[in-house]
């Protein structure tokens, strides 16, 4: 398993390099820099910004600034962040670390079982009216975008019955319509996936084997079909949780949340570069270790998969 | 076989497949709304009441009434118009985005899948990087360095959307490699290009198909919120997104704005996922009912 | 002595392009204890389709017509869904054609076996494993202790075949519907197959339907032969007797395409034409496009099948006509 | 589906995760801004939402009142020499800082010292100190000692200065202890707090909010509220929704859209402060990027052909006047008669068909650039130009960093934008925005006439000549059309029943001192 593990890790590499070469060359690029911003509409005085950008080194040719930020990374220094001035750019993101990673995580643990309940039980009542019925909530909850279903609810269950708080983040009860709007998507995308993955399962030879040992049709389905509906489904959680960071930053900002997306979006409209650096290489993390988890999980669920990689 | 059956069964395979299309209700409904949007688009010059983009202070925030159908926005524009405009403007983008994914999606899986080694790894590889990066970080990227507009929105959701697509063909067309037919293509010393277009191209395009309608409805969704940030197509053009971003601060006032572009824009992305979930239902032989 | 099983006039429709079409119409046969049936015919003459139909596992969509199926005398369309539950697997058990995706591929071997035990005998999951152990022995699987263990992809086609007949087995049924078992295994476990059906047939004297296209395999089994083609039986006879005269033309012509170890022949005998889909069934004999001898009485009216004093059953109009085209060498 | 265990779990992360610091703070003045502060470093200070904050940490010598009038802060008396070339400061007395240490001539010369030291990040403040005497050898760094700033007495400080400055009492200058410098080094500002305002730093959560704390020995009294918490906000829907559900005690809207969705919810209307914001709004028309504007002609078309009072009543729902000149009302220096700009459609279209663009046929593309919150007024102001002069002037909308830094370095062709008044004088606008020589000049307009009526003005001491002064500038700026006022808005803040004492001024929400919660 460790030569497995450690094949992955190596894979890894080079698309963490990739992303740290193109964000920092993105950056560079968008036109305007921290300093801009830093000095607001009042900006225009020459001396200032041209001291203040030699303090930032900012004033340095690229390349250079370039292996500078790469030498501090290898020594674990991620540099300091440009719009909190002399705060080092662990401590900006120390606090929102696993606020985007939580809401995910409790949305895909919401969407994952409902999906999937939803999907199996369309593909059951095939081309019944339970069928379309169910296939036209999924949609529905496919095509609102985040931000109007955010608005909907807000006005619904904050303002109206006053369940929940409108926004911010200090209780429990705050977390609860962020997670519920992220899970929504992604419960339909699952269910969708969960319904065309188990018609398929469902025309299978060992399924018809199962009936015809006299097994009763819930454990046909829930014990033999489902388990095999679940293994690609894995594989499109990893997907999923990626889209789950991205459907974050708007909802972050739509509930002030000071989690790991809404300082995404603003690092970059501050052109705050180490922050979006920092970010964006957690996010390829992110991305990279989900990916490997569903491969370890994988493993466990499906014995084809498990023994080859122990070969 | 000769000739005459194999036309027979085509023939009989269209009608099958439209008599099963007719009984999938989802699909059907999916259809009719595309069908709805996309005439929409394509006769918005002609069906706009007025001038998408004429203020007028006199009726700033106008209820529904006669002469503004659903009513006027912020800046006295109307509302109607603005939605039909917005409708040809988003399934420009949406289409010219699918096209440029599909098209580059589809070579790049195909050659990689085909000629396998680095290129193979070049090109996943920089689909996983595509990928890592959450989509809307690299359309944000990619607005500031451009600018918001039209290009930027078509270029950044390309960029996102073209790694799927390759994902796709790439598995597709290994598990084709395997196939008998193939090899004898080969073997009789067919070109590669030509096995790529002729053989696997057609085997693929169902799954594309099904791929691309879905594609569509995320392509609307992502120009929306990218309008709702800021960073989608520009003032005057209307989008969707842009509209809903507008009407959400008034949404307990004047709440038309907000509800038209919403649901227009639901209506939209339902039709085309329901459509792709029906072409898939009927596509795709796997879960062909026996 | 009732029949193991005894299917009477059995008619089953499915959903077609404008209406209903009758895939199989009119099919009986019987099974006794201990008896082996070989039920032939080519692909897509509705073999199938009455071995599921004997195991009330039809798709949803299809429907039952006409006709009754009795499993030891008790009509099976008059269970309840718990009786018939309790009947499939244990009193009647069937075992299908692709061994590979025949097994649920996420599970072990012991347990898809002692699941039936415990879904039919109550047995817990422990005990039904070790039965499952000594099942797998007795249908000849090597070490069964340690295969007990293993996943469906870690086993040969002749293995998985087995594990399929020792679940069948499990609760030794009266019937055992084998559903061309060996089509997909080479020759040589094919026999040992075979060879395992028959000694379980002697222990248990259940009776089994073999169905199959292969004519060499029904010769070595069966008992009595049942023919079918395009959904309806065209001749019914002990093996012997379909062997050395069939009376119908059908029979004949499949029996001349079988090749003779040592017979020289330039090209192999075939049947031209193919069988007709269940949407467009000929009028008259279905058989008649494909018949040398066919008359227009064939072409216009289906004949009865008629019962012969000693049993035997054909439906032909001349079947009692001697040097037919089909009787050439 | 979801097993009670499992609830149960989440739950509790989600409780552990969010750290709950939730402390009751009941007796907390909560207020929004859609943003972090830029910087909270008094030196470099120059952006709105970092002054709404630090307002409230460091004071001046004076203060304004809710009408825009002058009064002592640090300063009880100030007086100029005959020859306008030195100011005589009184100092108010027991005055403490912050860190505990008093207040007194000392600091104010220390203050300016460490804001003209070379390594310093001083921003506009720089500015107002280039004429006192021995400033630029400060800067220089030939030495520490400012020699123009004489401490006559522990309370008594007089400046001298190159030439003379009028308005150097009102400049907004910010004193802090210098000495806290040496103790916490150059980012003392992020852990200490060294003003002498009513509330002092406590803490900056990023992107959560900035809180302050209530100093007990202010010597206007000590606050009756525990402290202030700036709540960051960038979502405005999210903000008035807090703000019905409690969750903040000021509202604060950023946008004109927000501002009138307030004023049509009755129950919101009714808690409302209005007063005339104290920014001018302007077309910057750069002659030297784009060729057209040179001739004066098109400049007044695109003027004319705007209908404020029309915009006024309807984008902005009445929440806004006309502006005609570059000074607002309420601010020291404005001009009542200014000459007024008729909506004249016929006259522009006549004005560019003897520039000879008629109906714009020949005029280069043109692009209106502005930030998004702002898209609505360029997309009227585009749409009149295409209707009344048959331009199509395209908009074009820029991401913030994008846009100021082409503003900045005057790169800009053709915007709207403002100025809000740094302090309550009409040569804050005209000198900063107006004179070829500001930095913040970003149409790049340049008037000799203009400069040298303004050179003339500030070092012009009696009040009424250099209003005559001020008024003669605008007059020849605005017939020579380098730029139109367009619209004056309306500052609106809400204010929840139970909290009295919150002031709106036209330069933005006065010190939270005296507030109260009940």
């Amino acid at each position: 398993m460790t030569a497995y593990v450690l094949r992955r890790l190596l894979g890894l590499f080079p698309v963490l390099v990739a992303a740290i070469i193109l964000t920092f060359a993105a950056n560079r690029f968008v036109p305007g820099d921290p300093i801009t911003i830093m000095l607001g509409d009042q900006g225009g005085n020459v001396v200032l910004e041209r001291k203040l950008r030699a303090e930032y080194g900012l004033d340095r040719p690229v390349s250079v600034q370039f292996v500078d930020y790469v030498s501090g990374l290898a020594r674990g220094d991620f540099g300091l962040s440009f719009r909190y001035p002399g705060v080092p750019v662990t401590q900006v993101i120390k606090d929102a670390l696993w606020i985007s990673p939580l809401l995910a995580a409790a949305a895909l643990t919401l969407a994952i079982p409902i999906g999937i309940a939803l999907g199996v039980l369309a593909a059951l009542r095939r081309n019944t009216l339970a069928d379309t019925g169910i296939i036209l909530i999924l949609v529905a909850g496919l095509s609102i975008p985040n931000f109007a279903l955010a608005a909907f609810f807000v006005w619904g269950f904050a303002l109206k019955l006053g369940w929940f708080p409108v926004a911010g983040w200090t209780t429990w009860k705050h977390a609860v319509l962020p997670v519920v709007i992220l899970a929504i998507p992604a419960a339909a995308y699952l269910a969708r996936l969960a319904r065309t993955f188990m018609l398929e399962v469902l025309q299978q030879d060992y399924v018809r084997t199962a009936r015809a040992k006299g097994l009763s049709e819930r454990l046909v389905v829930w014990r033999h079909s489902l388990r095999n509906v679940l293994v690609p489904i894995l594989t499109v959680c990893g997907l999923i949780f990626g889209g789950l960071i991205t459907g974050t930053i708007v909802v972050e900002t739509i509930f002030n949340i000071p989690g790991l997306g809404r300082i995404a979006i603003e690092s970059i409209f501050a052109r705050d570069y180490p922050v979006t650096m920092a970010i964006v290489m957690l996010f390829t993390l992110f991305y990279a270790v989900i990916n490997f988890a569903v491969d370890v999980l994988y493993g466990l669920v499906d014995p084809r998969i498990r023994v080859e990689a122990v070969r | 076989m000769n000739g005459n059956v194999e036309v027979v069964a085509d023939a009989t395979g269209a009608r099958d497949f439209l008599r099963r299309f007719i009984r999938t209700r989802s699909a059907v409904l999916g259809f009719i709304l595309v069908v709805l949007a996309v005439a929409t688009a394509v006769l918005s010059p002609w069906i706009t009441p007025n001038d998408f983009s004429r203020t007028n202070m006199a009726f700033i925030w106008e209820p529904p009434g006669q002469d503004f159908v659903l009513g006027t926005d912020a800046v006295g524009r109307d509302v109607l118009s603005r939605l039909i405009v917005g409708a040809a403007v988003s399934l420009v983008v949406a289409l010219s985005v699918l096209s440029i994914a599909l098209v580059v999606g589809t070579t790049a899986g195909m050659v990689a899948a085909w000629k396998g080694g680095w290129f193979d790894a070049f090109v996943m590889r920089t689909a996983d990087v595509t990928l890592a990066f959450p989509d809307l970080i690299v359309a944000i990227l990619i607005a500031a360095m451009l600018g918001p507009g039209i290009p930027t929105v078509i270029l950044s959701l390309a960029v996102v959307s073209w790694p799927g697509i390759a994902r796709i063909t790439r598995s597709l067309v290994l598990s084709l490699r395997s196939e008998l037919f193939v090899d004898a293509a080969i073997v009789s010393g067919t070109a590669a290009r030509t096995i790529l277009l002729r053989h696997c191209l057609p085997n693929i395009v169902p799954a594309l198909i099904v791929r691309a309608s879905v594609g569509v409805g995320f392509v609307v969704m992502a120009e929306a919120t990218l309008s709702f940030l800021g960073l989608g197509v520009q003032e005057p053009l209307p989008s969707w997104g842009g509209m809903i971003r507008d009407g959400l601060p008034a949404l307990r006032s004047e709440p038309h704005l907000a509800l038209a572009a919403g649901t227009a824009l639901g209506l939209t992305i339902i039709g085309f996922n329901l459509l792709g979930d029906g072409l898939r239902d009927l596509l795709d032989p796997r879960i062909r009912e026996r | 002595m009732t029949d193991a099983l005894s299917i009477e006039h059995l008619t089953v429709s499915f959903p077609g392009p404008r209406d209903r079409m009758r895939v199989i119409e009119d099919v009986s046969l019987s099974i006794g204890r201990g008896e082996i049936v070989g039920l032939v015919g080519e692909s897509g003459s509705g073999k199938s389709v009455t071995a599921l139909a004997a195991m009330r596992l039809l798709a949803a969509t299809a429907q039952v017509d006409a006709g009754v199926i009795r499993l030891q005398g008790r009509d099976l369309a008059a269970l309840t869904k718990k009786e018939l539950l309790s009947v499939r697997g244990a009193e009647i058990a069937m075992i299908f054609q692709e061994p590979m995706t025949s097994l649920n591929p996420l599970f072990r071997a012991g347990f898809q076996i002692g699941e039936t035990l415990q879904a039919h005998l109550g047995l817990s999951r422990r005990e039904s494993i070790k039965r499952a152990v000594e099942l797998m022995r007795a249908v000849g699987i090597p070490d069964p202790e340690q295969r007990v263990a293993d996943y469906p992809h870690q086993l040969s086609g002749g293995m998985r075949q087995r594990v399929m007949i020792a679940m069948a087995m499990a609760c030794s049924p009266k019937v055992l519907i084998a559903d061309e078992p060996t089509t997909a295994l080479d020759v040589t476990i094919q026999a040992q197959i075979l060879a395992l059906v028959r000694r379980l047939r002697d222990d248990t004297a259940m009776g089994v339907l073999l169905i199959t296209h292969d004519l060499g395999v029904v010769a070595g089994m069966a008992n009595r032969v049942v023919v079918m083609y395009a959904g309806l039986i065209m001749e019914e006879a002990p093996v012997n007797d379909l062997f050395a005269r069939s009376l119908h033309p059908y029979t004949r012509l499949l029996l001349k395409s079988i090749p003779r170890v040592g017979v020289k022949t330039e090209r192999l005998h075939q049947i031209s034409g193919t069988t007709p889909p269940p949407s467009r069934f000929p009028a008259g004999c279905r058989f008649h496009p494909r018949c040398p001898d066919a008359t227009d009485q064939c072409r216009n009216h289906i004949p009865a099948l008629e019962v012969l004093p000693d049993g035997r059953k054909v439906r032909c109009w001349r079947w009692r006509e001697t040097g037919l085209m089909s009787m050439a060498a | 589906m979801i097993s009670r265990k499992l609830a149960r779990s989440l739950v509790l992360a989600t409780t552990m995760a969010l750290g709950m610091t939730a402390a009751a703070q009941a007796r907390d003045l909560r207020i929004n801004i859609n943003a972090d502060p830029e910087m909270i470093d008094p030196i470099t200070f120059s952006a709105l939402i970092a002054g709404d904050v630090l307002r409230n940490v460091y004071e001046n010598f004076t203060k304004v009142d809710e009408n825009g009038k002058v009064l002592p802060a640090l300063a009880l008396k100030w007086t100029a020499s005959a020859d306008n070339l030195n100011w005589r400061i009184e100092l108010r007395p027991n005055v403490k800082f912050h860190t505990g240490r008093p207040f007194g001539a000392k600091d104010v010369k220390a203050s300016f010292e460490a804001l003209l030291a070379p390594g310093s990040k001083a921003g506009l403040q720089l500015q107002y100190l280039q004429r006192i005497v021995g400033a630029k050898d400060v800067q220089d760094g030939k030495t520490k000692d400012l020699v123009g700033v004489k401490i006559v007495s522990p309370l008594v400080v007089e400046v001298a200065f190159t030439a003379p400055d009028v308005l150097f009492p009102i400049y907004p200058f910010m004193f802090f202890d210098t000495q806290v410098v040496a103790d916490k080094g150059p980012n003392w500002f992020m852990q200490t707090s060294a003003g002498t305002g009513p509330f002092q730093f406590v803490s900056w959560q990023r992107g959560q909010n900035v809180q302050l704390k209530a100093f007990k020995d202010y010597y206007g009294g000590a606050p009756k509220i525990d402290g202030l918490r700036f709540v960051v906000v960038p979502s405005e829907e999210t903000a008035v929704t807090m703000y019905e559900a409690g969750e903040l005690d000021v509202l604060v809207p950023a946008s004109t859209d927000l501002s009138r969705r307030i004023m049509r919810d009755a129950k919101l209307k009714a808690q409302a402060q209005m007063t005339p914001n104290a920014q001018i709004t302007f077309l910057g028309m750069n002659q030297n990027l784009y060729a057209p504007f040179k001739d004066k002609r098109v400049r007044e078309a695109f003027c004319i052909s705007i209908d404020r009072d029309a915009m006024t009543r309807g984008l902005f729902g009445g929440l806004a006047q006309p502006l005609y000149g570059q000074i607002t009302p309420g601010i020291a220096g404005y001009n009542p008669s200014v000459k007024k700009i008729a909506y004249d459609p016929e006259r522009a279209k006549k004005l560019m068909a003897d520039a000879g663009f008629p109906n714009g046929r020949g005029l280069p593309p043109l692009k209106i650039a502005n930030l998004a919150p702002f898209r609505n007024e360029i997309a009227y102001y585009a749409d009149q130009w295409k209707q009344v002069l048959g331009i199509q002037v395209d908009l074009d909308i820029q991401e913030r960093a994008t846009f100021l830094r082409s503003l900045n370095a005057g790169e800009t062709p053709f915007f709207s934008w403002g100025w809000s008044a740094g302090y309550p004088d009409a040569l804050y606008y005209l000198s900063q925005v107006w004179h070829s020589k500001s930095p913040f000049n970003r149409a790049r307009y340049s008037n000799p006439g203009f400069d040298a009526l303004i050179d003339r003005a500030t070092i012009t001491a009696d009040d009424a000549t250099r209003y005559r002064q001020y008024h003669a500038a605008e007059a020849l700026l605005l017939d020579d059309w380098g730029t139109c006022g367009l619209f004056m808005r309306t500052a609106v803040t809400v204010v929840k029943p139970n909290v009295k004492g919150v002031v709106l001024s036209p330069m933005r929400i006065l010190p939270y001192g005296k507030v109260t919660i009940n």
